[in-house]
């Protein structure tokens, strides 16, 4: 089926098939994509009414309305990443295969940044025009949020892998995510409200994908230690 | 080809109690490694530290006279465990979870339809695991052992939650892999009827 | 006297320096006070164990 | 050489001698406080734009310095004892998040107290350094917190370790990334504390305190070990023999 019988089959073909896994998972329970991503639509219509509906006031803060409320919405569904995993066992038979380890949390972290991280910035779009953020600002926050959602699915995963087996895992996963993530959350937010207000904002997107790509190298191999600290 | 697993002074402490001291064993082609002992007695930690999920105190595992530390995908690539969960997706259907499972290992010849066949679940394979039995969920869990390519077989429990006639398929199973040249370290605590040549560890 | 009240500023630099002697002096009595709880921890349980032999 | 290295590491020769290193570094270090303060008090001349309130910095320029020192050190010692499974290691790095939070939360407040004056706040959000601070705060505290989650202390010494880890190579992202959104804040021109030429006699009283507070948190910080060491030791036959003996461990 895959590979030659008696051989290991490959990296990418691992990969494929870890993804394929996630993503038929979440189909099976479409509850775990769309929670999340109910709860950013929902924080987000939080604050025109707590802060009245003067356009102009919502104007000047969506961009950190928005970018706060796609941070918490991550940190919420980062808690299941390895939820049920540990909690079925199959966890542990990951942890006993052959196969490297740091591919298979990059490919569960890669599922869920496509289940979680990609429908928020799909949905952006539309919180974006209902906070009247003018129209060459969408593409920006489209853009922003695509590298920040990455990074935090990265950065996340190592904080869900590190409190995986833990009682009180919900509540300390926040804890120790949030500070980690501020300067996502600077970068993102400030970004789009630069652009906003007509400055350059090339800056801010720079840092964003250096932040990405700097997550992407280091932070599969800091979740596939943590995987194997917890399960021990 | 024949593989060795032997243990050299196996020291492993959970927590604050110390499981065993000084464990030795040396296993070889065709032979069946029984893990006995009372519940807590560190027989599930001695498989867990052979597959490298627990870290020894003291002490080292070696695989073909090679230490395990050394070459440990060789080893795991060598090896499969089936541990005291079925450890596979409730929400998947047997072959979905066993199609991924046939990504983590080199294959064998048999394919999933084969080994789900001689477990007896091949009707069920489109259904999600979770709406099986425990019985039923335990034998697809030991088609993962039919479709890997592996000498070593590592079981905890496996007899758990099987009736008579998933016992004698299992044990049909287990001597068939070791006549074939194979190795087994299994935990049981009740006594296991397998007529191949067999060591035992009694765990305090 | 007039040194003191640091022309003006005494309540923020004196609070600020009563602050530090503060973190100091709880920090050394925090840790005398482990020391001494894990060794009278660790005493009981040894001695308890020979006692009992 | 590498003999000695591992004789020093391991946990009961550390446990004794380090005995007798803590007074070392203790009277020492309170010395060079209680001159540093007194000399940046009373002796150091007054700021000309800050007139006396710059006499604060000479407590948070040493609790700022301590606070991300504490953490390196944390840090540092958490991937020696990853990488090279070393005990004592993971001790230090215990003992140092402690010390480390509250000098934080000292270089936090002094510098917030500082700021009522210079700013007319006590809380300019536009500082960049007062903002990193906190971020270290809470960096802080989610160690302390996941450490204080998981009972088995082989697991907290290594996800812990982990954890500080990443946030060590976080720090300098957070740092710049505070720098770049404060640069954008249109908010008050900020008085820089000291400045770049400062006279002698401001100087020394605060390389004084810098010297002495790094002794002191050395200390505290053995202290801090030495328990840790007891008490993650308290089955070896070491500890027993020690706490049998007649003179004890007290």
């Amino acid at each position: 089926m895959n590979g030659a019988a008696g051989q290991l089959p490959g990296l990418l073909v691992c990969l494929r098939a870890t993804l394929q896994r996630e993503l038929l998972l979440v189909l099976r329970r479409p509850g775990d994509m769309l929670n999340p991503l109910f709860f950013f639509a929902m924080v987000c219509t939080l604050f025109p009414l707590a802060m009245g509906p003067s356009e102009e006031q919502l104007a000047f803060a969506a961009p950190g309305v928005l970018w706060v409320a796609a941070l918490l919405a991550m940190l919420l569904s980062l808690n299941s990443l390895f939820l049920s995993d540990h909690a079925d066992g199959s966890l542990e038979q990951l942890l006993a295969s052959p196969q490297p380890l740091v591919v298979l949390a990059l490919g569960k972290t890669v599922a869920h940044w496509l289940t979680s991280g990609l429908p928020l910035v799909l949905l952006s779009p539309a919180l974006a025009m209902a906070f009247r953020l003018p129209a060459g600002t969408i593409w920006v926050l489209m853009s922003a949020l695509t590298l920040g959602t990455v990074s935090l699915s990265l950065l996340g995963s190592v904080g869900a892998a590190l409190t995986v087996g833990l009682h009180r895992g919900t509540a300390l996963l926040s804890l120790l995510i949030l500070p980690l993530a501020m300067p996502v959350l600077i970068f993102g937010a400030r970004t789009v409200s630069l652009s906003a207000a007509g400055d350059t904002y090339s800056m801010g997107l720079f840092a964003l994908a250096a932040y990405a790509v700097g997550a992407l190298s280091l932070a599969p191999f800091a979740t596939a230690a943590a995987l194997r600290i917890s399960n021990e | 080809m024949s593989n060795t697993l032997s243990a050299h002074k196996l020291t492993l402490v959970r927590g604050e109690r110390c499981l065993f001291k000084g464990l030795n064993f040396a296993l070889g082609s065709g032979e069946l490694l029984l893990l006995e002992g009372r519940n807590g007695s560190g027989k599930t930690s001695l498989l867990k530290a052979i597959i490298g999920l627990l870290e020894l105190e003291t002490g080292e595992f070696q695989w073909n006279g090679m230490p395990v530390r050394s070459q440990r995908q060789e080893f795991l690539s060598a090896s499969v465990w089936m541990a005291h969960r079925v450890g596979m997706k409730p929400d998947l259907t047997a072959s979905e979870n066993l199609s991924f499972e046939s990504t983590l290992r080199p294959l064998n010849n048999c394919d999933i339809e084969e080994a789900l066949e001689r477990l007896g679940v091949l009707r069920l394979k489109k259904l999600p695991l979770r709406s099986l039995s425990a019985g039923q969920q335990r034998r697809v869990g030991l088609a993962r052992m039919l479709i890997a390519r592996a000498t070593l077989w590592l079981m905890d429990e496996p007899f758990t939650n099987l009736d008579r006639e998933g016992r004698d398929l299992l044990t049909g199973i287990i001597s068939d892999h070791i006549e074939a040249g194979g190795l087994c370290v299994l935990a049981a605590h009740q006594d296991v009827a397998v007529d191949v040549p067999t060591q035992r560890i009694l765990l305090e | 006297m007039e040194k003191l009240a640091m022309g003006g500023y005494g309540m923020y630099v004196w609070s600020s320096y009563a602050l530090a002697l503060a973190v100091i002096v709880v920090n050394e009595w925090r840790a005398r006070r482990r020391y001494r709880r894990v060794y009278r921890d660790v005493e009981v349980r040894i001695k308890a164990l020979e006692d009992r032999l | 050489m590498w003999t000695f290295l591992h004789k020093l590491a391991s946990p009961p020769h550390f446990f004794s001698y380090a005995k007798g290193l803590i007074p070392w570094f203790a009277w020492p270090g309170y010395a060079l406080l209680i001159y540093g303060s007194f000399a940046g008090l009373f002796l150091a001349p007054m700021d000309y734009q800050q007139k006396d309130a710059y006499r604060i910095i000479y407590l948070h320029v040493p609790a700022a310095y301590l606070s991300m020192m504490a953490y390196v050190i944390m840090a540092v010692a958490g991937g020696i004892g990853l990488i090279w499974r070393m005990k004592l290691a993971h001790a230090v790095a215990a003992s140092a998040a402690p010390i480390g939070a509250s000098f934080t939360f000292l270089a936090l407040a002094t510098g917030s107290i500082w700021g009522r004056p210079m700013w007319g706040t006590w809380w300019e959000w536009g500082d960049p350094r007062l903002m990193s601070e906190l971020i270290l705060l809470f960096l802080y505290i989610g160690y302390m917190a996941l450490r204080g989650a998981i009972d088995d202390t082989a697991k907290a010494d290594k996800a812990s370790a982990v954890l500080a880890l990443v946030g060590a190579v976080n720090i300098p992202v957070i740092h710049f990334s505070v720098e770049w959104w404060s640069s954008l804040h249109q908010g008050p021109t900020l008085v820089r504390a000291g400045g770049p030429a400062m006279d002698t006699s401001m100087l020394y009283p605060l390389l004084a305190m810098i010297l002495g507070a790094t002794l002191v948190f050395v200390s505290l910080l053995l202290r801090r070990v030495r328990s840790e060491v007891l008490q993650r030791e308290q089955r070896t036959r070491w500890v027993k023999a020690l706490v049998l003996s007649p003179k004890g461990g007290r």
